[in-house]
Parts: C-alpha cells; structure tokens; sequence
C-alpha cells in the first residue's frame, strides 16, 4: 500500500468521485485557482475546469446555501470552509436548512451535501482561528459527522460522505494534512478490485489493550496512541485506543465492549471542555457501562479558554501525551474500594 | 398605474399598460386569486377553532403578486418562498387538500405534518418551500439555479422573499453571487411595505427596492403587485430575459397585506385608514372588474368561480379533518435518508 | 411579593435597568413600534424613546456585532433575538467576537452585552422555529449563559446579567412567558430597600427530597417539579429538585451535595440528546459523584430529531411529566447490588 | 492619478490634485510609511526564523492607503481593521515594541501575546483591532459609532477592509443599518484587487467598489491608495463629512499588495509582470519623490527618516526578544472580567 499524505488522500477521494459521478461539485474559497488554503483540492481546477471546481465568494452562509439548494435539485455538492471557524458564519444554513430539509418536509427533498472544514489548533493561529467544534455539529440531527485522524480514513470516509444521502459535516484536522499513512491503492481499471470506502459508524481500534480505555476524537486520536505507547513503554500499562471516525453516527458498542474489559476510560478530545465531545462520551459511557466501571470516566480536554496565541500558552491550552498519561494513571489508580 | 421598465442605470421609462391575456388564461388566474383568498381566509377560521397551530402568515392582499409570478413560469422551472407561502403553494398547483392538511398537522399534509404552515413543500410541482427563516431561501434558490445550469437546462428558479428579508446578509451575498457566476434566478422582493410590524423606511436605508440589487451586479425592476396582469408581464419579462441571457434579475412587487404579521398581532405599527386605502385595491376585484370590463367575463361566470372556490376549501378542510395525525411511532420518520451509514440507528 | 408573569418580570427588570443606567440600550427585530415579538419590551420605546429602545433590520449577525461595538465603548446593549433559532444567524459574532474579544486583546476590552432570546418547543412552530441551543452556548469560554425559569430569576438573573462585565447570553423560554410567579418588589424610593438581583452560578434547590435528585434546564425545571409531585402523590418517592438557573457558571456543587444525599439522578432538558446539556452534566456528575451513585445518571431529553409541527409528534418530541417519574422510577429501581 | 468625487447619482467629476501638507507633516508620513515598511519585512524575517507563528499578512505595498487614512482622523477617532493590521497599529501609534512583541507571543505585545499578528489591539490609541473573521470587524464598526453618536461626542469610526469581504454578508447588513440609523462612520474597502488568491472580478460582481454601497444607502468615492496625499485627502473629506452630515460613507482605496496574501503563497494567481509593473508605483519613494520635487525634503532627511526606521525596528526586534512569554499560570487570565459572577470559578 502507498503512503500518503492526509491531504493527499483526500485529494484523491475528491478526484475519484468527481470522476466517478459527474453530479459531484467542488466549491469553496480560495479552492480552484489557489488550490485550497491547505491544498487538499490541488490540481482538481485543472483537471475538471471551472464548472466542476468553483472559487466562491468570501460569503460562508451563502455557498453552503448554495450547496443546499443543488443537493435538493440532484447535484452532489462538496462544500469546503477554509476553516471551522468560518463556520460559525454558516450554522444557519447548516443546522436550520442543511439537517432539517429533509424531515421538514416529509422526506420529499434530500440533501446529499458534504461540507468538509478544518479544525484545531497548534499552529498559533490565535482566538478566532483554533476551534474544534466537533460538539457543536453532532448536537443537531440530520446531520452525520466525520472526525477522520488518518490517510486512509480521510480518504475512505469521504467519499463514503460523498455517497451518502444525508448532509455530512466532514472535519478535518490542520495539523494533520501533512501526516502520511497507508492508504488502499484504488482498484485498477478493467481489472475490478475494491473500492477503499469507510463506513460510518465503526470505530477503530487503533491500539489493544487490557487495562484501560482510551478514546480519542480526530487529531486525539493520534495523540491518544502516542500516549499509549508512552504507557506500555514506561508505565507497563496495555491501553486501548479507539477512534470513533464518526460522531454520527457513533459506534457507542465498540467502546462499551472496550470498557467491559478495560474497566476504565479515559476520553480525549481538544475543544472546549464544558459541553463537548467529550463530555458526550463520557456521559453515554457512565451511563451505559455503569457496571463496568472501576472508576469515573476521566476526561482530557482543550482548556476552557480562547486559544491564545503565544506558543507556550497554546501549547499547555490542549492536550499532549503527558496529560493523557497522567489521566490513565489516575484511572487506574483511582480503582475504587 | 405608471409602470417601469429596468434601465441598467436605474432610469426608468413608461409603459404602456400591458394587454389582457386569453379569457381562458385570464379566468384562470382570478380563480387562483380566488381560491388562495378563500383558502386563507377559511386558514384563519380554523387558527381561531385551534385546528391549526404555530404560526399562521396569511397573504390576504397579496394574491396578485403570487399568481401573476406563479404564471410567468413554466412547468418545469422553480418557485422558492418562505414562511408565506400558502398562496405559493397553491398557485404551483399543489391540492388544497394537501396545504390544508398540512397545516392540521395530518399525514396527507404536503410534508406530512411535519413543516406547518411555515414549511410548505411540493417536489412535484417545483415548489421547492415554504422557509421560516428571513433569508435562508436566498442561498438555496441560487443553488438550485446553479444545479439547473449545471444540469444545462432552460430552469429558471423564481425567489420570493419579502422586504424585510432584503437587509438579511444572504441577501448581498447570494444577488452577488447569483451575478457573478450568471445563475438563472429571478429574485423577486415582495413589497408589503412592512417586516412584521417595522415599516419599510424604518428597517431599509433605500426603499426603492428594484434598486437594491444595482451594487450587487443585480438588475432590478418593479411591478405592481396588487395587479396581476402588470405582475404578470413584469415578471415574465424578467424571467425569460433571465432565462435568455443567464443573468439574475430582482423584481420588486408593490403590494400590502390586508392582515396582521401572523394572527397575533395587533396591528399598532400602522393605521386603520392606511389598511383602508390598500384595501380598495383589493387585487381581487379589480382584476374581475378589468376582465368584466373586457367582456372576458360575466356575473355567472364570476359567482362560478366564487362558489367553485368555495368548494375546493370546503373539500379542503373536510379532507384535512378526516385525514389522521401521524403516528407516534413515525417521529423518528425522515430524520435521516435511511441508507447503510444510519441504519438500525435511526428508525 | 406581588405575582408577575415571566414577561412582565423580564419587562421591568428592563425598564429598572434603564432607568438606573443611561448606558443601557435595547435592541432588536419589533421591539419598539411592535412591542416585541413576545410582548417582554411592551412599553419601553413610549418610556424611553427611540434613542435607548432601537427596532432593527432583520441582521442578527450585524445587530448582535453593533451591540458588541457597543459594549466595547462604553455601553451596555440588551440585544434580543427574537428567537434562539435565529442566533444561528449571529454565532460569528457571538462566538468569535463577543466571547473573545476580553480574552484575545489581553484584557484590554470589555463586552458588557446581553444577548436575550427565547427559546423551546411547544406552540407548534415546527422544525426552523422550536431550537433549545443551551448547549451550544455554554460550550465557549467567553460567555455566561443564564436560563431562568420563574418570574423572579427572570428578573433577578436579567439585571445581574446587564451589570456584568461580561458577555451574557440570556435564554428565555417561549412557553414561560405567560406563568405567573411571585416576584420581590422594587425598593420604594427614599426608603432604601435591597434590589432583587439573582446571582450567577448558584442553583435553585426547587423541592427538597431524599430519595433522588432531578436537575431540571430551562422550563424543564418547572416540569421536574410537577413530576416531583406526581412522584411524591403517586409512589411516595421524594424528589429533590434542582434548577441550575444558569449553566455557565455552573453551581455543580448544590447538584453534587443532593446526589451525596439521594444517589440518584436524572436530568431534564428540552434539547437534543446528543451532546446536549444533559450530557454535560450527566457526564459532570458521574464522573465527580462516582461514588455516591447507586445508579446510573438518566437523562431525559427532547427526541433526537428537527421538531415536528404536528401536534401529537411535537407532544412526545420533549419531555413531559411522565417521562420523568418514569426516569426517577427506572433510577430507583435500578439499585446496583 | 485622476480622482473622482463622491455624487449620490454615481457620477464623477475629475480633481484637481490636492496641495501637499506642510513639510513637516509630510515628512510624518513618509516616516510613518517607512517605519510600516521596514517593519514589516523585519517581521517576514522573524517569521521565517520562526521567531513569529501563526499566519503573517503583510500590507507591504499598502502603506499609503493606510498612513493616509490614519492621519484623516483625530485622536478621539476610532479606527478598526484586520487581520492585516500591523501598519493600522503603527500609523496609530502604537510603538513597534509591543506590536513586535506582540508577534513574538510576549507579555508586552500589546495583546499580551494572545492575540498574534492577526489580533492586534490598542484601546489607548483607539485602535480596536484586528479581526481574524473576514467581514467580523463591519458590525462591531457600526457599533463603535453607534456608541460614539450615543454618547454625543463627534468621533468617526473608520472601517478597513478588504475588496473581499465587501462580498460578506455583515457588508450589506452593517452597510444599511448604519445608513438607517445615520452613524458616523466611514466604511474603507482596501481594494488590493485580491482576496487571497481570487482576483476581484473573480470575486465581485460589481468591481467599482466604490460603488457597491449605493443601494445601501452609502455613497462611494475613491481614492488612489497608492498616493498618500490623495488617500489623506479623499478619507479627510469623507471623515469630516461623516462628523458633519452623520450619514456614512464609503472609500475604495486602490491598492497592491506587493507579498502574498499571508506568508505561506506561491503567489500562482498571478504574474509577475504585474507584480512588477504595481511595485513600480510603489507608495513611499513616490512620496519621497513628490516631497524632493516640491523641495519638503532633501537626501539627508530621507536617510535619517530611512536610519531612524531601521533603528526603530531593530529596537522592536531587541525589544520582543528580551519580552518573556506569558506564564503558565496566567492562562485563564481575562477569559472573563472576574466579578461577582465569575469569582473562584474562573482564575
Ligand atoms: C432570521 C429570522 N429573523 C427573524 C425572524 C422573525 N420574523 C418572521 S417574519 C419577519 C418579518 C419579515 O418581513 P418581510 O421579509 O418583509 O416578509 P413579510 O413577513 O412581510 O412577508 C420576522 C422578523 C425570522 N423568521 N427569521
Ligand atoms: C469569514 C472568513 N472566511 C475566510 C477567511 C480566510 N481568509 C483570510 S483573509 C481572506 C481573504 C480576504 O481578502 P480581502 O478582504 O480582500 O482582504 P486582504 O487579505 O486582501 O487584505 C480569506 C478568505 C477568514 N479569515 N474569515
Ligand atoms: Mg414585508
Ligand atoms: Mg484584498
């Protein structure tokens, strides 16, 4: 299997379909001429011109609008924010257009809608350019939400987004583009061979283990492993680590069965703490693997503070290795009487 | 009434008035006004009886502006509204026992009880909704234009929004980038002079409406809304020179609703004489009167097209009541396209 | 202690606040001419001209920004949105400038501003016009977020929150509006007399009881204490009941100090289920009240779908008493061994 | 260059060129614009040392559409802008130590380090900032305004952004609303002709720009924002006819951005011819130049201006680097105003 990049493969998950379904359409800032902020859509302008790959307008409502109203009408219209944070400008197209059309009105239209963004910080990009709103978009039905944290899930799970008939909120991570990983050649022509698509709804287990739990949201994911490797390493304890891929849907089984082994859990996410992602899994585990457990579910989060800019602030603002470490001891420390 | 013609550069020229359409057409389009008066009228009846809920924004007043937009499209092009759009839905064609239905909350609503009669919907005949927020179908009206020019097509997609609606960000947004990429939709601006109770001059800096597209990229001209017939040409102008040269248009249509904002409301914002003086250009009449005037149309002719729309809304509510509320068990109905991402996790 | 409406209650703590402090100001969608959408500013523009009490375009975005210039510069603007599901609208400025202005300028600026909205189900609105977004809000640092569900918070909470140096987002609940409840009287002038003013971060112990503790958010609060009754009437079970009255900050310790007593818990909200406020706290109290539960938090939450309109779907789209003495029951007969 | 005069209509007259100030406010601006410039590539250089993170926008090429905007206002005056923000926060005073320090990620940049180069503030010197949204800073203009009308004082507001966001939906909104309610703010659209990498026309239906306030209610004029003087004078007048008239206007700037749009850009947007043939009409030795001619400065005053930059910078530069970083512990510091509310919950 060839390595690539996490931009790279979802460039290629982009091309192929747009190969692949001539109702599929690209819009965005800054995506065709420019070849995308993070260049995940490079070469695609040249490729399949002007009609097929559109440069929009600073104007986040509206072109997310824009996709709507062509996913309704038989396009299949794959929608980049240069960034998370841009979307807060379209939460009205999103939530009270994209994921309600579809109910609102009886089942008539659909919305085959993908809306792919960046998330997150490291890049001392400051207060208004460091969200990971993850815990936003998976509050809303209607919607289905992605977190991939590796090439060949970037890849897999957005052209699975891009077939689905639902809207798909696909988040990315900026400090992920330039990761490699193995990523499934594409079948050869003629010859047949399996197309590389994820499902939703499955979770990965990236990492066996006995002793304790560990899930990771998008870029935690990776972060996640790493700390698992440092606890085998210097602590001797056997992590497991899952990625859900999927907020929705949330493969919920899979960490529970996690959990009935492990018996502990640590949740790692890099937003907000109040109110995030986090603190959804952590409530479903409590509640649904209350037997389980040998003590409360930890959490690992961003701090409850604006991403500050200056590198040693934003550094210690979300979560590394040493606090994941420091939260599967505690966990297993905190074995309850 | 003086009409006006676009000018680029916003001057604007006479017209002669327009000429009456066949009898037949003509008859057609004042048994519509007549149905979607009779129709919300009887709306309001069942709002006050508790049939129906929610909101209830009737377009009494503004039937000529609905139906002479409706019957510049053709079959196959789009007509998007938002929470006023009863009338819409009628015009398109969609059955009266449907949009009554609809807004009983029942299972043979247009979208199965679950919009209301803010969310009205019909796939079918291109009416493509009926949106409850100021703005939000601007956005979704260029998107369908773009899928029917992408889809290379002769679509014309008509936007309807009010004038409120015109100080929405989607506004300046989408007319900028209706223009700059050359979609074929007509954004037509009804005028009733109010959002909710704030008076025009009170919520837009320029009140000449046709204009506020000029800086956008967007031509723009205006009817007169309380006359179908100049509606009607107006509209049609606008629409196949849009469909001819795929370049957005606004059309500003002058009219006024004879009621409240929505069956709440007092009506303190504006005077009883005011409401009066609109009212005699009841849309309604005075087209019955041109057609009587044009020999297109007798006294029977009219007291048929009274009581036939007398009947429609009768067979309308009789429909809407027998019609069951949804089941319990069909909540969860919709919420998703069920395909193998969300199976077996929502129903 | 005269008895107000939650409207009336919210109207005068307007009009004191007003009169207090010539650098409040209102704004909002028909608040002046028309009164307001649901009637809470009726009066004020006659009182106080159109200089305080200004009726806006309809620009949520814009007008919620106009009012953070505004409290940047020496003013404290009481912003209504006439719903919360038109805040979609205005996240950008509520999320990336209201909330980050104090933190990302070093401290230089303040935004004293008061977003109020209503919010909730009920009155058949459908799908664009029923939101609860509480959790959307208190998610992001920054922010104070207030949702009162008596007469007297209405009023208490609100004037707090105009005198706060900080960004309040003020959640109202459409269905409470016209709920009559006592309300402290003004203090006559001349004569001294204490002010009603509710602090943040204290929660409201509704109904004391020993035997499982019901937090309820927003008009689920009132809610909990009727199903509290049917608890006591019907199965003899004392609920003690909770009201948290505002969610950022959050008075976790009352709610942890009843579950020590009772053990058991179930949380009400309105909103959706995943990610919600439910989860929040859910997943606050399970991890930081481990050992004191002897059942797994329940929550109870509106359905995980866009409201319907229809009357009999929108009925059992959010909770109601029964649902809630069913939780209380399934939490108290859920015992672990 | 020829200069157009605001009229409602959208017609223009030609200028006359306006006289130059007297020397020694000349010599300001030129300084000013020097010290931007040096400024700026020194802070390139520390970005490429990785003494500087995040995104870098530089306004190089720029600097007169930004020195003769800042000198059209008085102190009480307001100015706001964005992310590209630097030279606003210089021309307004703020002393290229904490601004240097700033991009450092220091406790003395005038953020303290946590706002970064796109998040500039100085609240002393009236300059609110630096915004990372594109559009974000339009409404919270508007309110500064609002605020400075409420209060009944005479200060201006003045906007800066980018021909970008006039696509924006809070330009159309903040646009109406301050026409509507008559606030004294001018709106500077700096029309560096791109967006990033998408080129005006590519972006804007309506390229004059200074026209795209019109159907707001906002009258337009331009100004060359390569030339200080004409930028100076044409700001002055919309500035003093905003504190006058308290209606509000809007300026195009026509500019260049010699850089890419941030540091990371490959620039394949466009040529270099045409970067070439911008630079030639570079702001500051025109200036320099016009100031020799007319006899306001000779050699030695331009080197001293040119030292007294370079040693400004080096001094930011020393300056930053001596700066700490911000203490772990000061994390939460402002992510509330701690009152009552917030006590012993936030730090
Ligand atoms: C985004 C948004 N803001 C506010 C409202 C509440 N609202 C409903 S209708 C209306 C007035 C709209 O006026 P106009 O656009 O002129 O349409 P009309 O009602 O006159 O047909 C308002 C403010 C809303 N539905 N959506
Ligand atoms: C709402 C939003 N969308 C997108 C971006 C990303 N972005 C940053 S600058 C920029 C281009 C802005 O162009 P313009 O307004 O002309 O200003 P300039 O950069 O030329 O000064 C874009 C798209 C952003 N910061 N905010
Ligand atoms: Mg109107
Ligand atoms: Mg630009």
């Amino acid at each position: 299997m060839p390595e690539l990049r996490y931009r790279e493969a979802l460039n290629q998950a982009l091309r192929e379909e747009l190969q692949r379904d001539e109702r599929v359409v690209l819009m965005g800032e800054d995506i065709g001429v420019f070849g995308g902020a993070f260049k995940v859509t490079e070469g695609l302008l040249e490729e399949f011109g002007e009609r097929r790959v559109r440069d929009t307008p600073i104007s986040e409502n509206t072109f997310v609008g824009i996709g709507v109203g062509a996913a309704m009408t038989g396009l299949r219209p794959v929608v980049e924010l240069m960034t998370v944070n841009f979307a807060l400008l379209a939460f009205d197209q999103i939530v009270n257009h994209a994921a309600h059309i579809h109910y609102m009105f009886g089942g008539q239209a659909r919305v085959p809608l993908v809306v792919r963004m960046p998330q997150g910080a490291g890049h001392q990009l400051g207060p208004t350019h460091s969200h990971c709103l993850e815990a936003m978009f998976l509050h809303v039905p209607g919607l289905l939400v992605a977190t991939p944290s590796t090439a060949a899930d970037a890849k897999g799970l957005l052209k699975t987004a891009i077939r689905d008939e639902n809207p798909v909120i696909f988040i990315e991570h900026e400090s992920l583009y330039g990761v490699r990983g193995e990523v499934p050649d594409p079948p050869t022509p003629g010859t047949g061979g399996e197309e590389h698509l994820v499902s939703f709804g499955r979770a990965a287990v990236r990492r066996e283990g006995s002793d304790v739990t560990i899930v990771g949201v998008s870029r935690m994911a990776v972060t996640a492993q790493r700390a698992a490797e440092q606890l085998a390493a210097e602590h001797g304890v056997q992590a497991e680590v899952i990625d859900p891929r999927t907020l929705r849907p949330l493969d919920l089984d899979t960490i529970l069965q996690s959990v009935a082994k492990t018996n502990r859990c640590v949740v790692v996410e890099e937003g907000w703490p109040h109110g995030g992602v986090g603190a959804n899994l952590s409530a479903l585990i409590s509640e649904q693997a209350f037997d389980d457990l040998d003590a409360p579910v930890r959490r690992v989060s961003g701090a409850d503070v604006p991403m500050p800019y200056s590198k040693p602030l934003e550094d210690i603002a979300y979560p590394h290795e040493p606090q994941i470490v420091q939260a599967a001891l505690a966990v297993l420390g905190g074995v309850r009487a | 009434m003086a009409q006006t013609q676009p000018e680029p550069g916003g001057t604007r020229v006479m017209r002669t008035p327009p000429a009456l359409p066949d009898p037949e057409t003509a008859r057609e389009w004042l048994a519509t006004m007549t149905l979607i008066r009779r129709f919300e009228e009887r709306a309001g009846e069942m709002y006050a009886r508790a049939k129906v809920g929610g909101f209830l924004h009737l377009s009494i007043g503004e039937e000529a502006a609905i139906v002479g937009a409706a019957r510049a499209l053709r079959e196959e092009d789009y007509l998007i509204a938002t929470y006023r759009s009863h009338g819409h839905a009628l015009a398109r064609g969609t059955p009266p026992e449907q949009v009554m239905a609809e807004l009983f909350g029942r299972v043979d609503g247009c979208c199965k009880g679950r919009g209301g009669s803010m969310h009205m919907f019909d796939l079918k005949r291109r009416f493509m909704g009926g949106y409850g927020i100021v703005g939000g179908n601007l956005p979704i009206a260029a998107g369908i234009a773009l899928s029917s020019d992408y889809r290379e097509t002769e679509e014309v997609t008509l936007c309807v929004f009010g004038d409120g609606a015109s100080n929405q960000g989607t506004f300046g947004e989408t007319l900028n980038l209706a223009a700059l990429w050359k979609l074929p939709v007509v954004f037509m601006v009804t005028n009733n002079q109010f959002g909710m109770g704030t008076a025009l001059k009170r919520h837009s800096a320029v009140t000449d409406l046709q204009r506020k597209g000029e800086s956008l990229g967007v031509p723009g001209t205006r009817c007169d809304g309380m006359d179908v017939l100049d509606t009607h040409t107006v509209v049609s102008e606008a629409v196949e020179r849009v469909r001819a040269e795929r370049q957005p248009m606004l059309v500003e249509a002058i009219t006024y609703r004879f009621r409240g904002h929505s069956m709440a409301d007092p009506e303190q914002y504006r005077s009883k004489e005011e409401v009066t003086l609109w009212r005699e250009r009841d849309p309604i009449p005075a087209f019955a009167a041109e057609l009587e005037g044009a020999g297109a149309i007798d006294a029977a002719e009219q007291a048929r097209i009274e009581e036939d729309a007398v009947a429609r809304v009768d067979a309308a509510v009789e429909f809407a009541d027998a019609s069951p509320f949804p089941q319990p068990e069909s909540l969860y109905d919709n919420a998703y396209v069920v395909d193998e991402q969300v199976k077996g996790r929502y129903h």
